[in-house]
């Protein structure tokens, strides 16, 4: 199938998909929209798994569909581009997946991957703690070992959709005596039982997209456990690297419409005849032009895997320009958007400037990708 | 060029010795009160529910220490202290974020000492009845724009009625006396005193983004009104300024104790074993934020000088103050949430707090683009 | 609005295997020759005297490796490359601030090649007698704004004759003939060969700033002339975009290799004890730098891939990376000066070169603020 | 005397003195421009000192002269505001006369502080060392005690004046087991010696404002250390802090001249019409105004002296304040600025540009102070 093809296909599916049954979905569970139309988003994951839209590029015998990287890249622009939901299976898809193609057993892929695949199981990612934030070598949650079973004690925090997950990916202490990166595993927990209990966390929004999660003795087959015992830290970073570049061009898309839509206000509301605001809206707009080159020079050199480097480059300013996007949203409004609903609901430019806060903070926060930057890439000293 | 203000400047103000101490005094009391019951525990709950602010410590701040008083002159009734002690109060209420009307009150009391004989009446009211105020300037369109104000004031002598609309009145859900700048039928614009009881007056007030400070809008229908400026045409500038400055005394008050905040998490918080604030990345960007904070606090303190002295630069300074104090909070309160963490970005935690209060800092009484050229006008640049 | 850049880009347009290979043998004999002939020391030496640049580089490097010829077709007698072997010497020569009138040669080819049929016997002159060039647009009070060439040509056809004054030509001083922006009789802007050793040629070069490179003065009084685009008006914006995209490619480069040599410096150079490049804040701020130069590489990348292709973005495209890639050198050659402390402050040390550099790159071929206009009047902001 | 009969004094001192004599010296040996003007600039001084402007609240029997602190502003600000030529006495009277005055013994003052006020006596400061930078404690210079004597080996660099002063004061290694802060001390050396080497260096800007500074075998007495032995460290620190608070207002208003010229330049050549340029010439004016409350504010509570953390901060801002500036004058002028003259003249714009570089790396870089302030100010750990 040529590449036009394939976009033709997408699109038409989007398109047929979004203004049917799931019409009301569209634009929902974006950015800071976490929170909105779980069930309609649910049955979204179905029907884009049924039509065999997950795993794009996976072996089909777990359920993927051969796609060449362009076709990859073509899939994620399609999808921006019609506002179709923020993905509940973003986490399953784009991080667990990866990690069992590379790590799992035949076993586990079998009986995982075709959950994925399908938009019936949503995962969600247990990493951090509290009072570790950025430090997941800091990791407190332990998992003792009890014949077939591990059996779990402690905390996670910022697991986003924890709340409607079936499943965690876990990094736990199994050796009790370890310290930083040694003597942690990876492990698979079902999040339907006693001894987990998913608390949200209220942001600044007013809204929860996150949650803290709870193991009191929880439990987990020593079956799924992903990568030997002791080798969690290799297999979780090997998670992380997988945040692929192939949903870098999409995501641009994304931040394309925004930046239009800020800009076609400002012209609306006689903003862009400010020098000083219409000077930020091209800044703005030269920023997101230097991480589309950037994000097509990557993926060329790269194949379409982003290295960890390339990923901390790529997270860093895309974390920092959307940021001050959301705070230019604002100022393009001027004093009127100091307003919200009467419960505090927000709109656009609003989510935009809170949520925005978020970006340069989770996924390795930019003091953690300029360490990574200066050592790994530059060679400077610790 | 520039060289009116280049022009050699008088080592700073200082106040007699006797005055500073009473200051002192009075900045103590107040805080032990804030301390006490106005902290930004407390703004949080406030923040969230109705009324949206604090009766019970607005009566403690204005029966028990008479504070509505302070800086009213000895024979219209009140303390007859001078502006810094006023300004003191705010910066105080401005550092806990206190929602409601007390900030709002001293600063249109401030102003209206400003108005000179003309606003006596109102002056003597306040104190006698207690009576909370706030400020309303901006119109739907025109914003802070005095020029382009289109409230009507119909009438002559001591009897007027108001008509219009006026928006994002901070305030005004805890006030009983609003001023209100509006244009007589000669176009003449002028400050009026409007009882928010009375007929004809309609206040609607919202929830904000900002939810430590609550806006309003106010409609006026032939509202009763008196005149509160000398007709010299610049009553409505002397109000403006006043809001200005309490915007930048708050924000310099706030910057502060976000920066004290954060420099405090910075020190406990400990990660890859040992406190962040040892790393030096972190360090050097609050030192950075610390002389930021610096430069707020010399420029809001020059403000309370000028106001204090009546100095011919009120317009230019309160702008200049207003630009920076703000800008400033902005800058230390993004960071805030930033060297925070994750944390920051809870609903729980106090940063957002500064943050939200510093984009309304920042959009209320002029963008930061307005008046940075109001400025360079001011500045004859 | 700007749904035209927002549409599906290929990803990257990657030269065919083999051309690939060509590519990479030629910058790495240009770089053999350059590290051997050109550092940054011979740099230093060069630009304070006379000539200010090489003859005997640019005999090497036009006598032996073909340079001029190197993108000119073969059916004019070059070697037929295409443009990214051109754009790879301009980088090379870009990173170690090469003087002289070796890339403002081939950035007047690539030009040229751009003007299509009409440039054709300039091009074939070029290879046959190696002839150096550089490129005149700007006049006194326009600067690059090409609407107000002054610069007139009269005559038609084949011959014709220029008058007016060209100022801040770079390579002139070391070039054969030049690329000139004029007006016909008729309103026209076109673009013309001069040749400089022509009767009514006179160029005054002049000390720069930027050392590195030296900027002429071309007065023009009848000067004979060929005129080299074809008719369609658009001759001089490609002149103009060739420039820019010299100046980006130049900057790209540059930045990277500025900021290599202070990382490296930042590794050995040891104070409290310690390497400083392991100090947190500098670490962080090279970070930050490497994320801008890597920004600048991909502007600079997708600029060459634009003029490979003949993609209709050009001068977007080459304002852009303009735009950036000068700014990200000024950021980074500032940072050098910084993070190498005194030393760098230093007439021997090679950071004021890149910083000087970077001024002159700036403001050549339009300033930051006019280009930045350009680029969003182009976007269709 | 009033202060502002004060001010008539100086003012009318000066206009005399810069129309009469010195008036080729209006403007000479500013930042940048320490290479002009030497000849000059030292009948200068003699000048200044035999009208009694130097030493201004020292103690008459030094030939100081009372002043109030008031006064002592005034006299910084009269002096900027007529462009009085660039103090060679700088040194002399800003760090090594407050030292002595702190430190020294009667004899010592009684020696040296006279040859200062009488501007005959030009002194440079031997702190910075090639390889130490702005770590004054890894200060290597050794001067080995013989009888009265200490003979002193080593170099030390970015000694301004060094080939036209009469004196330095070097902190020297005297404990040669020493390391850090210990086992330094505090000598003042007379510079027409055998064994004291000048070297200037050429800065970026082609002149040479600073010079390297050979010592092999120079001498010094041991009557002549400041503090005790070992002490020097203490003394040094000490003459850093005097670096005093009453000149701050002085050089603002060589700022607002030099951003006053700036402005009208942008006027005269159309700059100020564009919004760009236009907001960085406010942003100029605000950061000045800035400085100037911070300024009088630092004053009016510090009693006239800066401690060492207000230094900071003052230092952080009028440095980076500055170093903008010089940038800024560079855009304002447009392409035209990149000629100089045939000898690489530099007009003041350029100067500028160029010199201010140095702003932000001289007297304690900004990272320096950063630290200072992170750690003395903010209370964060090392």
């Amino acid at each position: 199938m040529s590449d036009e093809q394939f976009r033709a296909e997408i699109r038409g599916w989007l398109h047929e998909a979004l203004t049917g049954p799931f019409a009301e979905a569209v634009g929902t569970g974006g950015e800071g929209r976490e929170h909105e139309a779980h069930e309609l988003r649910r049955e979204w994951e179905r029907h884009l798994g049924r039509a065999g839209w997950i795993g794009l590029g996976w072996p089909s015998e777990y359920g993927g569909r051969p796609a060449t990287m362009a076709q990859q890249v073509i899939y994620h622009e399609e999808y921006a581009r019609a506002g179709a939901p923020g993905r509940l299976g973003h986490m399953s898809e784009q991080l667990l997946g990866p990690t069992l193609l590379a790590f799992g057993t035949p076993e586990q892929k079998a009986r995982f991957l075709p959950g994925i695949t399908s938009g019936e199981d949503i995962w969600c990612q247990g990493y951090s703690e509290p009072g570790a934030g950025s430090d997941l070598a800091g990791v407190r949650t332990r998992a003792e070992r009890r014949g077939d079973s591990y059996v779990i004690t402690g905390q996670k925090v910022w697991t986003s959709l924890a709340h409607l997950a079936d499943w965690c990916f876990v990094l736990c202490r199994t050796d009790p005596d370890s310290t930083r990166h040694a003597g942690l595993s990876y492990l698979l927990v079902p999040m339907d039982q006693p001894g987990i209990t998913v608390r949200p966390i209220t942001q600044l929004t007013g809204t929860s997209e996150f949650n803290e999660v709870f193991f009191d003795g929880a439990v987990a087959a020593v079956e799924h456990r992903v990568g030997a015992e002791g080798e969690g830290w290799k297999v979780a970073m090997g998670t992380l690297g997988f945040e692929r570049g192939v949903s870098t061009l999409g995501q641009q898309i994304g931040f394309r419409r925004r930046l239009d839509a800020v800009i076609a206000r400002a012209h609306e509301n006689g903003a862009w005849q400010e020098p000083a605001l219409r000077d930020r809206l091209v800044e703005a707009y030269i920023g997101l032009e230097v991480m589309r080159h950037s994000a097509v020079r990557l993926l060329a050199s790269a194949g379409g895997g982003l290295s960890g480097l390339e990923a901390s480059i790529s997270k860093l300013q895309w974390a920092t320009w959307n940021r001050s996007l959301g705070e230019l949203a604002v100022d393009v409004e001027g004093a009127g958007a100091l307003l919200t609903g009467p419960e505090y609901e927000l709109d656009d430019a609003q989510t935009h400037f809170l949520f925005s806060r978020a970006n340069t903070i989770y996924g390795g926060s930019n003091e953690i990708q300029r360490n990574i930057i200066a050592e790994r890439l530059l060679g400077l000293p610790r | 060029m520039t060289e009116a203000s280049a022009a050699p400047q008088p080592v700073a103000e200082t106040l007699r010795s006797e005055a500073a101490e009473e200051l002192a005094q009075i900045r103590a009391s107040v805080v032990e009160v804030l301390d006490e019951q106005a902290d930004l525990r407390r703004t949080h709950e406030l923040m969230v529910g109705a009324p949206g602010h604090d009766p019970q410590l607005h009566e403690l701040l204005t029966a028990e220490l008479g504070l509505l008083g302070l800086v009213v002159p000895e024979h219209l009734g009140g303390l007859g202290l001078d502006v810094p002690a006023a300004t003191a109060v705010i910066e105080e209420l401005g550092a806990r974020l206190v929602p409601g009307a007390l900030a709002t009150s001293l600063t249109a009391i401030l102003a209206a000492r400003a108005l000179g004989p003309s606003a006596e009446p109102l002056l003597a009211r306040v104190v006698a009845e207690q009576l909370t105020l706030a400020s309303a300037l901006a119109e739907d369109g025109a914003g802070w724009d005095l020029e382009q104000t289109a409230t009507r004031a119909t009438g002559t002598g001591a009897e007027w009625a108001l008509t219009g609309t006026k928006t994002l009145v901070a305030g005004a859900e805890a006030a009983r006396i609003v001023l209100v700048t509006a244009r007589d039928g000669g176009g003449e614009l002028g400050v009026y005193a409007v009882d928010l009881a009375a007929d004809g007056v309609d206040v609607q007030t919202h929830m904000t983004l900002d939810q430590t400070r609550r806006l309003s809008t106010v409609h006026l229908r032939e509202a009763a009104a008196t005149r509160v400026d000398a007709p010299d045409g610049e009553g409505a500038r002397v109000l403006l300024d006043h809001v200005r400055a309490m915007l930048a005394l708050e924000s310099a008050a706030a910057a502060r104790a976000c920066l004290d905040l954060t420099v405090e998490y910075l020190k406990v918080r400990e990660q890859f074993g040992r406190p962040i604030g040892s790393f030096q990345a972190l360090k050097h960007r609050c030192a950075d934020l610390a002389v930021a904070v610096a430069g707020a606090r010399a420029t809001a303190d020059h403000l309370v000088t000028t106001l204090h002295t009546g100095a011919a630069t009120r317009s230019h300074d309160a702008a200049l103050a207003k630009l920076v104090c703000t800008d400033t909070l902005m800058t230390v309160a993004a960071e805030a949430i930033q060297l925070h963490g994750g944390i920051g970005f809870t609903f729980e935690h106090d940063a957002h707090l500064f943050f939200k209060r510093a984009k309304s800092a920042q959009l209320l009484a002029g963008s930061p683009a307005t008046v940075r050229a109001e400025v360079a006008a001011l500045a004859g640049l």
